[in-house]
């Protein structure tokens, strides 16, 4: 076999008995197992269902600028900016933030890295536990009368308003202490669980990515802990650090919560990059095109990453000497952004490429994040941006970027990985369906808003002027189709289950190690452990598709 | 990259420096695993009871608990960035109310506090030695020193805070203190010049009065005195207020007229006189010297809760030791924990001149 | 009769129309800085869109060009290099270069909006929940005038929480932020009336805290500015009520139809009996609605939020004596 | 290669899984921190100048945290990746407050001059 050594014998075929989903019963064994893979779809499940959840408050706040003012019965304005609030805050800190590191991270890098598990276990169910207990949190502020401060708890709004902010802060507080335990522990399993043979350059890009995504989540988070903290004292005890009426500044929160904000970011598009990075090679036959480029320039970006949060406050008061740093450091992180596009689409160049599910779903990210990381230009420029911050065009901007790019991404790996992690292909012709009702959806839904923002229309308005309503029907409908796009997709994958184990160990011909062991993979990952001799890319022409059981095995000598 | 190269980063990183050499400990690990897998992928490692199934060696394990714990301090490091962060845009911008209020905190016991944690801070790293070395009795004996050091700190710790609460110096709405500046002994013993100077002040501008009145009409900063509504509630500030007839103004610039400059320095200093002594129609407190104990109680308070972890975590490792689980192999847990407790009084290390030592 | 005299009074009572714009994707260009602004937007989506366009094309092409026929037929990619330095650094320094003008040019920019010219105008604004009062020679308005050729500083300040005053057709915004002042500049090239929006989020009728600037000649500037000190001289005090009411944002919050919103309705207000939350009663009279102006805590209406803000210092007894009788005249 | 030639250095000292500090060293930094102490504390009745005292007072803070960090907590004897894990830390530290107080001085005056020109005067 291509990339391990060893000499025991892989099953090309599916795995029925012992596979980790299978070799304990019971809620009490998924609850408290300690396996990275079964941790890995405990956090899948919840982010997906935390994803229907942001989703349907998605749904309602596009229903309701269907028309400006009042349009669904019983919406009153403060129920918008419930839904915008709740919306927000779901989408990044429970759906974006631990979409893939936390899920699809937590199923594959100890495979990837052919190690048998994360270096701490317990610390990674814990940090699910914790996870749980966080959600928790946001849904009782969900009961108790949800924030309506917006995800971004901007003082002193947050601490004069009468909603429950209190626990939505705590959830969010809870929440990072979940992502700083993944983070911990990935960057301690790449350092010191790698197998013989696997160097720091043998390791496959969506390695690369989630290691620089660790960084961060190690990083910054605490300070967005510490601010929430802050936060929820002030409000408490009013201690006066953010509150303007005890002399405190406003400005300074913001600065507090862009610290972590900005770099949080990077903890939402990075992984995709990873998962872009082995579907492209993978689908094109082909090892990538400038691996140590696409390598360090996640590095770039995650250290860069921290140096340009005041871009989102060119008009908040902001000095114009710190305005002008953050700028300048903002348009230095585009580059290595541009450059993984261009190696991207080189990887493609004289390949063989066969367009599957994952696939569309990487080339949709391509046109997609591309759009979405242009447009950033238009912010990063300090004049302009003084015109489009806080508009729809923001708005746009980073929904192209988180929706179209990370989530994209996620969909993509979702389905590359699905296989290999559940044991069962999906329906392919649905999938390939799925995937492009999601990226007409996508298109159609945060276009026009770039034409609304740039026009004059104000983000988080429940009302509007009459002359915006054509561009915003036309967002409603796209994001109506956008969610018939997730259904198809949910229902695709869901349905998969039902069936008996069939996917094949190597069902797309990669030559990465986790598709080295059985589909679904053993309790322990590998039978005996692997020892790496070349490239994470290398080796294609070795492999050879067999029909009898739909995927790939070695080339016969 | 040549295969060679690539081979020598990579043991280096897994085994580190103090590690026997690269090669034979390779071998070793390996052999290890083998040994484990060839029992069924189980937990194989009879020679080493601690070593967790996923691990090759105990080193592997020690190094991947070592690095685990240093990226936790770091993490923790940037957890108080926030706090130190709120302080230092505070101290730069109005250094007045932290000359003001420091002299409501006593020194003594800060020092105290920071000699009780460096103490244990040597018994921490004591406990690792012990536990290296497999020195059951004396590991007990030094985890039950740092334990003792942790409370002694907490119950300092709670004596200050009792006189603050009975000195009514909190924060934000709740301050309201029980002795002006020039009343403390910490201020008159050292500047009784000044003390005495703003004895005579006082005398002048609460003349008449029965009581001063602790919650003044005057309000601190701008945004209160003009943000309207609800949400302003009166708030102590530049409360001893002026004097309110122009004979008692004119007496009190009489006496800041004959006081010398190293009179004045410190209540300048301390904002209880203004800088332009010609403006100065009384003494003032400065206006946002609550924030100062908002941010005291908010460091000093979320130490101590890493503090009271500490003890926990410790109280474990007790546990642990009595039962003699320890020895070379296997000392992991008190480093990690000596580690955290390390970075405890780090942390103590700059709070202590950041708060109790103003000048 | 207070209805109609509401309607002919305010001209704010419907939203603000966009003027048309000569460029579809921005409004009208209506200060000495938009054209500029514009210039730059049109020069990055150009580039931007010839970069999109490429990537997109390029995808396609090659998708087309070796796209794979099925799994079975086992191709092979051709062998092509797996990197090419040169290739890397052109595209990190040409992107890089392009960014470096871009910068420059929004640093420009930037430096522009943010530097204040010294012989401007000045304008006083505060924001709160959720209006806008401008004040400027003298006079307190709902709206923004200005003449046109001026260069105007609008000094910003807020009494409760972060706003933004953004006016589109001028490309300049500025956060409202309580216990600071902000300011901006601008110099209207064209006359007419434009939109002003909220941009900061700030809470329930954020997206109804709109006004406009309107921007008149000289000779009309000093006619208005004639008419408004008639008004304020010679108004009765109904009218001034019903006037004030709408320049202060009174209904963002206070109906005059009976429905309850964020506060009570005014209609039938005066001389009802109502409950408060001390749980006492009490017979609406002109003294407790000039406290609720004035001192709006001290008394809350049952079933109402304590959330308005004190109007103290902000309004002279001839202006709350015009609100009261507004409200009395509601009948 | 130092990595690899460190170990035979530090063999007397080497038990096992990593470096055993000898107690002399530990009691003497003990020794060293306690008098530290004591200096920082008598040092605040000099008056140093503006910022002196504050600068006296953060450069004995830090070499005491430099002390515990090198022996107390073995970063002397440790993996080079530790410390610059913690260095990392301590960087971002530095570069969040120097941004945030940058930005804030040069916005205070905006905040000290709120209060003019205010209340409105209104005809």
């Amino acid at each position: 076999m291509a990339t391990t050594t060893t000499t025991d014998f892989v099953s090309p075929e599916p795995s029925t008995t012992d596979n980790y989903l299978n070799n304990e019963k019971g809620l009490l064994s998924w609850l408290l197992t300690l396996d990275h893979k079964r941790i890995g779809v405990m956090y899948l499940f919840s982010v997906l269902a935390s994803f229907a959840l942001g989703g349907t408050f998605a749904l309602l706040i596009r229903a309701e600028l269907w028309t400006p003012g009042p349009t669904l019965p019983g919406v009153t304005a403060d129920m918008y900016n419930q839904f915008f609030t709740l919306h927000g805050a779901i989408m990044v800190f429970l759906v974006i933030i631990p979409g893939i590191p936390a899920a699809l991270g937590n199923i594959i890098l100890p495979l990837q890295l052919g190690a048998k598990d994360v270096a701490f276990p317990r610390l990674n169910l814990m940090s699910y536990h914790v996870w749980i207990l966080g959600a928790c949190f946001m849904l009782l502020s969900l009961v108790l009368g949800a924030a309506d401060t917006g995800w971004t708890f901007y003082t002193p709004y947050s601490t004069m308003t009468e909603t429950a902010v209190i626990p939505a802060a705590f959830g969010a507080f809870v929440l990072g202490f979940s992502s700083i335990f993944t983070g911990l522990n990935f960057i301690v399993t790449i350092h010191k669980l790698r197998p013989k043979g696997m160097t720091w350059f043998r390791m496959p890009l969506f390695v690369w990515a989630l290691y620089s995504t660790a960084l961060i989540q190690v990083l910054a988070t605490p300070v967005i802990a510490i601010t929430l903290l802050m936060l929820i004292v002030e409000r408490t005890f009013g201690i006066g650090i953010f509150d303007p009426a005890l002399g405190g500044d406003p400005v300074l929160f913001e600065h507090f919560f862009w610290f972590y904000s900005h770099p949080a970011v990077y903890i939402m598009i990075v992984p995709a990059f990873g998962v872009i990075s082995e579907i492209i090679p993978v689908f094109s036959r082909k090892p990538i095109f400038g691996y140590k480029f696409i390598a360090l320039s996640s590095v770039a970006i995650a250290i860069l990453g921290f140096l340009v949060w005041g871009h989102h406050m060119f008009t908040s008061g902001q000095s114009v000497l710190a305005g002008t740093i953050f700028s300048a450091i903002t348009f230095l992180i585009a580059i290595p952004t541009a450059i993984k596009t261009f190696n991207w689409i080189s990887t493609m160049y004289k390949g063989r490429i066969h367009l599957e599910t994952p696939m569309l779903y990487a080339l949709a990210f391509l046109w997609v994040f591309t759009i979405g990381g242009v447009t950033g230009m238009f912010l990063a420029v300090m004049s302009v941006d003084v015109h489009l911050h806080d508009t729809y065009f923001v708005v746009a901007h980073f929904h192209y970027v988180m929706m179209g790019g990370s989530i994209t991404a996620f969909l993509g790996g979702l389905h590359y990985w699905w296989p290999k992690a559940f044991g069962r292909m999906y329906n392919e012709q649905l999938g390939r369906l799925s995937a492009l009702v999601v990226f007409v959806g996508l298109n159609l839904t945060f276009f026009p808003q770039f034409i609304l923002g740039s026009r004059g229309m104000p983000r988080r308005y429940y009302n509007y002027l009459e002359e915006f309503e054509g561009l915003h029907q036309l967002s409603t409908v796209g994001a109506f189709l956008l969610g018939i796009g997730f259904l198809l997709t949910a229902y695709g994958l869901l349905s998969s289950l039902r069936k008996k184990f069939d996917a094949p160990a190597n069902p797309w011909g990669a030559t990465t190690l986790e598709w080295q062991t059985a589909s679904p993979p053993p309790y322990y990952n590998f039978a005996t452990p692997p020892e790496v001799t070349q490239g994470p890319y290398d080796g294609y022409e070795n492999l050879e598709y067999d029909e009898k059981i739909r995927g790939y095995v070695p080339t016969k000598a | 990259m040549t295969d060679t190269t690539s081979e020598t980063q990579s043991n280096a990183e897994t085994n580190g420096h103090s590690a026997p050499p690269p090669g034979e400990h390779e071998l070793h690990g390996k052999a290890e695993a083998h040994a484990a897998n060839g029992n069924g992928g189980g937990h194989g490692h009879s020679q080493y009871p601690h070593l967790a199934h996923h691990f090759d060696s105990p080193q592997q394990q020690f190094d991947a608990g070592k690095l685990g714990i240093w990226l936790f301090l770091v993490q923790e490091v940037l957890f108080f960035a926030g706090l130190f962060c709120a302080y230092t845009v505070y101290r730069a911008q109005h250094p007045e109310i932290f000359v003001y209020a420091h002299y409501h905190l006593d020194t003594t016991m800060g020092a105290v506090n920071t000699c009780v944690l460096l103490v244990s801070s040597l018994t921490a790293a004591w406990a690792v030695r012990n536990a290296q070395l497999g020195e059951k009795n004396k590991l007990v004996i030094n985890i039950s020193i740092t334990i003792l050091c942790a409370f002694v700190f907490l119950g300092v710790k709670y004596k200050e805070y009792a006189h603050k609460v009975h000195e009514g110096t909190l924060w934000g709405h709740h301050f309201n203190p029980q002795h002006e500046l020039w009343e403390l002994d910490t201020f008159k013993s050292k500047h009784p010049e000044s003390a005495k100077l703003a004895e005579k002040i006082a005398a002048i501008q609460f003349e008449g009065q029965a009581k001063r009145n602790p919650h003044g009409e005057h309000q601190g900063s701008g945004a209160e005195a003009n943000a309207p509504g609800p949400t302003t509630p009166s708030l102590p500030g530049a409360t001893a207020g002026a004097a309110d007839s122009d004979t008692k103004v004119r007496r009190i610039q009489s006496l800041l007229l004959q006081a010398s400059d190293e009179t004045l320095h410190p209540l300048v200093a301390a904002g209880i006189i203004k800088h332009n002594i010609q403006a100065t129609t009384g003494l003032e407190r400065p206006a946002t010297a609550h924030i100062f104990f908002g941010i005291y109680f908010f460091m000093t308070g979320l130490h101590g809760i890493h503090v009271i972890a500490g003890i926990i975590v410790w109280i474990w490792m007790l546990l642990k030791a009595q039962r003699g689980q320890f020895g070379p192999n296997y000392f992991g847990p008190i480093d990690y924990a000596a580690l955290y407790w390390h970075l405890v009084d780090l942390v103590w290390i700059y709070l202590f001149p950041l708060l109790y030592l103003i000048h | 009769m207070a209805n109609q005299l509401f309607h002919c009074l305010s001209s704010l009572a419907a939203p603000p129309k966009l003027p048309d714009s000569p460029f579809f994707l921005m409004p009208p260009q209506a200060s000495t800085i938009s054209g500029e602004i514009d210039w730059l937007f049109n020069v990055i989506l150009w580039i931007c869109s010839i970069v999109t366009i490429g990537v997109i094309i390029a995808m396609a092409y090659f998708v087309k060009k070796y796209g794979a026929k099925s799994r079975i037929a086992n191709e092979k990619a051709e062998k092509t290099s797996e990197h090419n330095t040169t290739l890397e650094i052109a595209w990190s320094v040409i992107p890089l270069v392009i960014t470096i003008a871009f910068f420059v040019w929004g640093f420009k920019g930037y430096v522009n909006l943010r530097t204040i010219p010294r012989d401007s105008l000045e304008v006083q604004v505060t924001a709160q929940k959720w209006s806008w009062l401008f004040e400027h020679s003298g006079f307190a308005s709902a709206e923004l005038h200005v003449p046109v050729n001026t260069k105007v500083r609008v000094i910003i300040r807020s009494t409760d929480v972060l706003h933004a005053l953004w006016i589109p057709a001028f490309r300049t915004k500025m956060d409202a932020v309580p216990g600071r002042y902000t300011d901006l500049w601008f110099e209207a090239t064209q006359t007419g009336t434009f939109p002003i929006h909220c941009a900061e989020y700030c809470g329930r009728s954020h997206s109804d805290m709109w006004s406009q600037v309107v921007v008149h000649t000289q000779a009309d500037f000093e006619a208005w500015k004639k008419a408004e000190q008639d008004k304020n001289d010679n108004t009765p005090p109904v009218a001034l009520g019903a006037k004030l009411a709408q320049e202060r944002g009174c209904f963002s919050c206070h109906s005059i139809d009976g429905s309850p919103k964020v506060g009570p309705s005014w209609k039938g207000l005066f001389g009802s009996r109502e409950s408060y939350s001390d749980g006492t009663t009490l017979v609406i009279d002109e003294n407790h609605l000039k406290e609720s102006i004035e001192d709006p805590q001290a008394k809350i209406r049952g079933g109402f939020p304590p959330s308005m803000p004190t109007f103290k210092g902000q309004l002279n007894d001839k202006q709350i004596t015009g609100l009261v009788e507004y409200i009395k005249s509601l009948k | 290669m130092a990595d690899s030639k460190a170990p035979s250095q530090d063999a007397p000292h080497n038990h096992g899984l990593a470096h055993t500090t000898p107690v002399w060293l530990l009691v003497s930094i003990l020794l060293v921190l306690m008098f530290l102490t004591v200096l920082t504390v008598a040092v605040t009745s000099f008056d140093l100048g503006a910022q002196g005292n504050l600068v006296v007072a953060m450069v004995i803070a830090t070499i005491k945290a430099g002390l515990v960090v090198t022996f107390f907590m073995h970063l002397a004897w440790d993996k080079r990746f530790h410390a610059i894990a913690l260095a990392a830390g301590v960087l971002f530290l530095i570069l969040f407050l120097a941004m945030v107080g940058a930005d804030r001085g040069e916005y205070q005056i905006d905040i000290d001059r709120h209060g003019e020109k205010y209340p409105f005067k209104v005809k």
